[in-house]
């Protein structure tokens, strides 16, 4: 399962949101996580508006604000001050997980530190690792959210598999993800396993399996990951 | 009839004892009570546990608190990359914590001010957030029982008040303060301007006046993190 | 316990509602319910100031609307259009509610058919009346309140006291009446039983006792009520 | 983008099915969507289950569903005593009635919003409110669990809409309003304005536009009952 004899070209961070950017259909309210997630936001196709949500209170996120334009009362919840578009409107903290736990949400997608073949997500806290940890938000957001899509790289710096069977890391929520989008490849969380939907260009099925750590479905031939 | 505006911080949080419960607001930097936790700082009240989403910004929020070694127990949902003063606390076991889901935080809080004793969710069914949780399904869905988050003292911050206690945030500073204010059995709220009573509109009061008991104007540490 | 043989003069219900009036402290937030506690709004104590509350979703009530100058947006609990007093609020029902069930108010006064010695109060539903009867905020006001005075005739039409053992209507809430104010008597429900408190002019200890269905406890001699 | 402002009463009740669990708002006569009761009564939709503080006035608010016959169970607080055509179909026993405390049926109505599925309160406890629900002891008190109440459409008033669904409401025509807005598969509100998206402060929005589906301008029929 190691990754040390293949030197393919993955994709980059950016390119992974791209590609989970075309997933978010036109009109969905959206939250985005740290990490890659909160990339998608600078990819989105033109003609599509999205409602962003942000779980501190916020709905209807515009870009980042200019800096010198910045407002430290108006931040996102990664406290990056925020623009707003028009129709945004601000609530409080429990009415902002009201609307992440009760299913509001059209769409989140989190960053992932491993995901299971049945969908589990462990996306919190490294075994090991200083401290106790912080979970934020993303319990309640894999928990409610509509679609759950993850984007995270498809191996670990050491190259072990971040797609397993069981997950080792402690756990964000069971069975939550329904689609992982990797620098590898686009993978649907089914009933019956693992499906693989797409594949990064110049990479094969079998060369993507090789690096998973819990079978794929191939059905007929994959296509490549489109962009755009 | 007894005056809700303060004169200073230092009078605002005069009667919190050590051991108290603690609410405070915040998140993200925005709609921290910055003015009122320096005060509680000087005033030096120990053995705090503090309820909160952060815990601590460097000196800032409830940093200078955790420096102070004033906190023994904390729950919180995201104790932060730079809560270092908690950090080291931690480590040192001179602090506990009780890592809560963020909205099960803000819920706990919110079923303490409505006089609920317990709910039912789905989320951290399976996590370590679960263990020690009662477990059952209901409505087809793996549940846990999460119990309410009670508080003596809740330091809020908002952006105008009345003289009466109504209150309203600027922006998403917004955040656990309105929740946090109807929690707490008293509840102090530093605040940016001071209005006459009835100046805000009846429909865009956030904060009705029967939470709040103390109102105290901000001196000048907005965003201390 | 039947009170044909007395036929001394009762307090109106005005009287009862003047009297329960004094029960509210300067400042108080409260809630008042149908029949006699409602009239009371009329009858504070002049430089007391109290916030209503009406669990549609109103803080700082003032008097009920001029005629001519209604308004059917800003009803009470009753239906009836009112006026509000500087720092009124509005709020959704959710919040209403976790304004009475929270302890919240610092006194609620409601109507009542029946207070048992030890504070159980039925007060939404006559045995035997036809229809389903219906609840209203009294079971939430009934749990919640910090005080909970009960406002009504010590008899009924019939006679029978409404002051009893155990309560045989239906129940709105166990061991939640602090204080009853009758046309006969202020009695206050302590732990150790129906603490009498005050009676109404030209009547007895012996007499009210008379015409209540529990033990009265009568420490030295019972002031006249007082209604200022 | 699917447009969410519809150009008629009766296109935006149109795919109401029967047999669907509909929430209505209102209380003591205000805020009622009664333009769009009136216009599912017209569709004729049957075997609906209602959840509504009050069951109708004469035939005003949900008054005419209930003389049509077209509801076969409701959860209520308050029936009311000018619920005549109500009354009567419970006489005949051609309607039945799940009768809950007001702030109960305010809380579950929530619950199935915030994605809770049940709580534990001491409202009801020892009343007939109590038949049938598990009791237990927490936080020192007797309480019952209460379970969420869910809707396939909420039928609501609110004073303005901004042409994406955010809502305010005026003064106490707000009452069961923003909370079943936030329970409902599909929230269809009636609003006596409609804005260009924007024109509402962001602070001011009482419901924000991910709660709300449809929007109708209402249609003369303000107080019905």
């Amino acid at each position: 399962m190691r990754a040390e004899g293949i030197a393919k070209p993955r994709l980059t961070r950016e390119q992974i949101a791209q590609r989970a950017a075309l997933e978010l259909p036109d009109g969905a309210y959206v939250n985005l996580g740290w990490g890659i997630p909160n990339l998608i936001a600078g990819h989105l196709p033109k003609g599509i508006t999205v409602y962003f949500h942000s779980e501190n209170g916020i709905l209807g996120m515009g870009p980042r604000a200019k800096p010198g334009e910045e407002d430290f009362d108006q931040v996102d919840a990664m406290k990056v001050p925020v623009t707003l578009i028009p129709g945004a409107s601000f609530f409080h903290q429990a009415d902002a997980h009201l609307m992440t736990r009760g299913g509001h949400l059209d769409v989140a997608v989190l960053g992932g530190f491993q995901v299971s073949e049945k969908g589990d997500l462990a996306n919190w806290k490294i075994p090991g690792a200083k401290g106790p940890g912080g979970i934020g938000g993303a319990m309640d957001i894999a928990a409610g959210a509509k679609i759950l899509i993850v984007c995270m790289e498809h191996s670990t710096k050491d190259g072990a598999p971040k797609i397993v069977k069981r997950c080792t890391y402690p756990l964000t929520a069971l069975e939550c993800v329904d689609t992982i989008v990797t620098d590898l490849a686009v993978i649907d969380v089914k009933p019956e396993g693992l499906l693989l939907r797409e594949v990064a260009p110049c990479w094969s099925a079998e060369e993507v399996q090789a690096l998973t750590g819990a079978p794929l479905i191939v059905r007929r031939q994959i296509p490549e990951m489109s962009f755009a | 009839m007894k005056k809700k505006v303060y004169a200073s911080l230092d009078e605002a949080v005069a009667d919190i004892p050590d051991g108290a419960q603690i609410m405070v607001g915040g998140f993200g930097g925005a709609g921290f009570p910055n003015n009122l936790i320096q005060a509680l700082a000087r005033k030096g009240a120990k053995n705090i546990t503090a309820v909160s989403n952060n815990c601590g910004t460097r000196d800032g929020e409830l940093g200078i608190m955790f420096k102070n070694n004033q906190i023994k127990h904390v729950i919180a949902a995201f104790p932060g990359p730079h809560a270092n003063h908690f950090l080291e606390r931690f480590a040192a076991k001179e602090v506990t914590l009780e890592l809560v889901p963020q909205g099960i935080l803000c819920e706990r809080i919110r079923a303490a001010a409505a006089g609920l004793q317990g709910f039912y969710t789905t989320v951290g069914v399976g996590t370590e957030v679960a263990a020690g949780k009662e477990e059952r399904v209901l409505e087809g869905h793996r549940c846990i029982l999460e119990r309410p988050i009670h508080a003596d003292y809740a330091l809020i911050k908002a952006q105008t008040a009345d003289e009466l206690g109504n209150l309203t945030y600027r922006l998403a500073a917004r955040n656990f303060n309105p929740v946090m204010a109807m929690a707490a059995k008293t509840t102090i709220a530093e605040v940016e301007e001071i209005v006459p009573t009835g100046a805000i509109h009846p429909e865009h009061v956030v904060t009705p006046a029967i939470f709040v008991h103390r109102i105290v104007q901000a001196k000048g540490l907005r965003y201390a993190g």
